[in-house]
């Protein structure tokens, strides 16, 4: 699996990291990196199922290039959504769905992609995969 | 204390493990582990109507737990079930399904668990009983209310102890009052019986229902204690091995003991590691444990008070040693999150409370709840691993 | 093989234990005894719903469980449930109550355990269905009186294989006869999964239950496999935590998932131990091990038969590895007491199937099964523990 | 507890044996030494509850002696028999009431007395003492 520069980046700088605090410390500022979806826009259809927290995730193709708007009403969800947001923003539909979730492993940040303890993390993945394939 | 329990020797996100989430289970010291362990490598053994050695002592080592549940509850019948649940639906489906009838009132409370709720939501659906919650006032019941409630009740259901905030209801009133309008009362006991030691038929309720894992048992097994004038009253539920007495394609008669409700292979591991629980808890002082922690539930909740938590948990004398707060803005699950990363362990949600959570005008808490092998350690870590919380979040 | 079963490794009255009473319960292997001891000294957490390390952990370990489950039997909905009785006794509540109505009829078989009759009996006398017995021919099923018994049935029950007799029936063939008539399929499978490979979907039964104690598992945890389609006509049976999608005071709505039917805290170690199991049993070639046990029981009865004991298992090929039989003069509890003497378990009485008791004749048998850890030392072993018995009682 | 010359022979005689077969073979001599119950008297009423076999046990009081008649139709069941009937029969009464069954552990022939492990014997042995206590 190869991944963009800008996320093999991220995947580097999170697993320096050995202490688990430390890692969610940052993975909040990455909260910041999403295009937040307004509130008036969250919809049924874009809620994220299985989560405790409330979150949400509108995926549009324009131009060709996937375009990710997304919010969650906890600060590492919403984290996790960013870096959703730098591993999937601009893809072609076909690269987004060639994208395997394992770099959420490989970062340190999840041990194990099991929807039951991956935060919700694996749950949005699999939101945008579908909702990608259903509009191509 | 802390010693026979081999899961707290253990390092969670590289970090001694607290654990604070015993309201949801409990942990298990080292000799139920091994009564177990013991069971299947020495007497492993399907139970009753056997005559050879390992069925015998399977039969024994299982009925014990029996034993000692009737002993230290001082009941007449117990009934072994799979937990709480199970005891609370087997009451619906035994006793009240066949016992009520349509306009028939159920009291319940606004702060049950679900499995107080939903087993009679679904028992009124099929034969159209009224059911009336008790409302909350400043955290407690309202027996002003309850008393109205009770005009036409059939059956009382009210949890001994609140789950979500250690709120202990008073019982003996409760139940008092409720013999008066000869209502039958149903104690969800499932948090009030790994903190006091209680007399079953000194309190006078009908039905008591509780779990092992919540007392420092195995997981799938619990028990439902009843009175024997209502045991009587109570209808067969399932069907199966073991709870009959002659079967033939015409009809069935059944068993008239605790084994008519016991349908199938019983829990028997389930079983012989709860008896080594219950002689274990036998040596406990549970009285003077339980107010050693309800104290450091009251540092833990007085700090988080002055750091600007709001806090739901009244954590009066004899109630649950139980920390339900949030805070102003920190979503719950961040905040427990970033416990977690510090080996920290509380739970989060609605704790199969969601009235209760209607009531507080939140859709969730964060919850802290206290065992009695925690001590003044994981206060301190505790309260710690919140201030680091707070640097990063507030 | 024996040796990775610890309790094979004990004496009873001074003599190695020979094994023998598998169709009531099976031994467990050290991993699977183990698996849950790990589970208690590292991981012991209440599951589902909480963002805590060992919380994820036990859910992950528990839910395991479940899909090694789905892709064992290729089913795309498994409950899990304390027991072959329970899943049985939840088919009764959750399907055949709100499904069928008065005048309805269920097919059993005269050859079924105690829990796939009395479930039946309770419900007939709740709802007025009508039952109707398949009787036997010859030790098997009478095909013929089964298509006659069709007539008007909505639900067929029937045990795959015979606990008593270890009898297969042809379940290919009474599914298809039951789809064509448009009648559900239940099969008792307690019997058969330890001794054979199913595939669920292929089958094209409705419902399949089972027990994790008969195949290695823990007590305490079993199985209802349901079709999908069947699965969308199940009613809520018991309420409580975990299977609610959202509670309120003024009703509540469901998961839609297996969880619909687990209500309560789940039988967590339990899961973790039968995940274990059923690991351990993916490397193993049932088939081949089956026909060498069959080949066992074969001998067995060969020559329990020339000493004069009546047999009444059939053993044909496919059949369960079970020797049911009587001397016709030595009462089966003094036969089982003397074996038992020298070490030797088997199961006397009426192994919960009075009505098949009745239909050959006895009040009980004496009943020798054998599993995958037993061998030809086992044999040789029960062999002269029978002429021990009969130099002294005959 | 001290009990009467002729049962403490037998105790003797069973404690001095470890094999259990040979223990139980020796139980079955005793089999003849019941005063047999005959068929026509098998009651519901001396009906021992519990057992896997039949077994009866019909008790009354003659002269101020325990008198004892007891079948079953399992030997080593009417083998316990026997020994109860050694053990109580010609007592008085009230002799009867002060035995306690600990005998029969004694003897080896069971390791317990719980009435799920005690073959039948702990039922006999109550049904034996409730009988005599509803006579006197
Ligand atoms: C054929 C059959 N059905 C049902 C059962 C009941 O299983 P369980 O007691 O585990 O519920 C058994 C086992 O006793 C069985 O052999
Ligand atoms: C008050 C109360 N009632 C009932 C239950 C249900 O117990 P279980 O899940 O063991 O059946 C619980 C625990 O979750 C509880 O805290």
């Amino acid at each position: 699996m190869s991944w963009s520069p800008a996320l093999q980046e991220i995947i580097e700088e999170f697993s320096e990291i050995d202490d688990q605090f430390e890692k969610l410390e940052i993975l909040i500022d990455f909260a910041d990196h999403v295009n937040e979806l307004p509130l008036e826009q969250w919809t049924d259809e874009n809620l994220v199922k299985g989560c405790q927290s409330i979150a949400h995730i509108q995926v549009e193709i324009i131009d060709d290039c996937i375009d990710l708007k997304a919010a969650a009403d906890a600060k590492l969800v919403q984290g996790l959504q960013g870096i959703l947001t730098i591993a999937i923003q601009g893809l072609s539909p076909q690269s987004a769905l060639d994208l395997t979730p394992d770099f959420a492993v490989e970062m340190g940040l999840l041990n194990t992609l099991t929807p039951s303890r991956s935060n919700g993390f694996r749950n949005m993945f699999d939101l945008i995969q579908t909702t990608i394939k259903e509009m191509i | 204390m802390k010693d026979q329990f081999p899961i707290l020797q253990r390092k969670v996100n590289g970090k001694p493990l607290i654990y604070l989430d015993n309201a949801a289970t409990t942990q298990k010291p080292q000799c139920v582990i091994d009564a177990m362990n013991d069971y299947y490598c020495n007497n492993n053994s399907n139970v009753h109507r056997a005559v050879h050695t390992l069925a015998g002592e399977a039969t024994e080592a299982y009925e014990e737990c029996r034993r000692l549940l009737k002993s230290r509850y001082n009941a007449d019948r117990v009934i072994i079930t799979s937990g709480t649940t199970e005891s609370i639906n087997l009451v619906a489906h035994a006793w009240a399904r066949p016992n009520l009838v349509a306009g028939d009132v159920i009291v319940l409370s606004e702060m049950e668990h679900h499995s107080d709720i939903v087993p009679w939501q679904i028992l009124a659906k099929s034969i159209a009983v009224e059911l009336r919650f008790i409302p909350l006032k400043d955290g407690k019941l309202d027996l002003e209310a309850y008393k109205i409630a009770l005009d036409g009740a059939k059956l009382v259901c009210i949890t001994q102890t609140s789950n979500v905030l250690g709120t202990r209801n008073p019982v003996r009133s409760i139940i008092e009052l409720a013999k008066e309008v000869d209502a039958k009362v149903l104690l969800d006991s499932a948090q009030a019986v790994p903190h006091e030691e209680i007399d079953f038929k000194e309190l006078g309720a009908d039905f008591m229902a509780f779990s092992a894992h919540k007392m420092c048992g195995p997981t799938g097994i619990g028990a439902l204690l009843v009175k024997p004038e209502t045991f009587n009253e109570m209808d067969v539920f399932m069907g199966g091995g073991d709870m009959i007495e002659k079967v033939t394609l015409a009809g069935t008669t059944f068993q008239t003991n605790e084994h008519k409700f016991e349908a199938g292979t019983p829990k028997i591991a389930e079983g012989v590691g709860w008896a080594a629980a219950l002689k274990w808890f036998a040596k406990i002082d549970l009285a003077s444990h339980h107010k050693r922690i309800l104290n450091l539930a009251r540092i833990t909740s007085d700090y988080l008070s002055k750091k600007g938590m709001k806090i739901h948990s009244p954590l009066h004398d004899g109630d649950g040693a139980i920390v339900s707060f949030n805070h102003p803005n920190i979503h719950p699950e961040d905040f427990a999150r970033l416990l977690d990363a510090q080996g920290i362990a509380v739970r989060t949600g609605h704790h199969c409370a969601q009235p209760l959570m209607e009531r507080l005008g939140v859709s969730g808490t964060i919850r802290a709840s206290f065992y009695i092998y925690n001590d003044e350690t994981d206060v301190r870590a505790f309260i710690s691993g919140v201030d680091r919380v707070l640097e990063v979040l507030e």
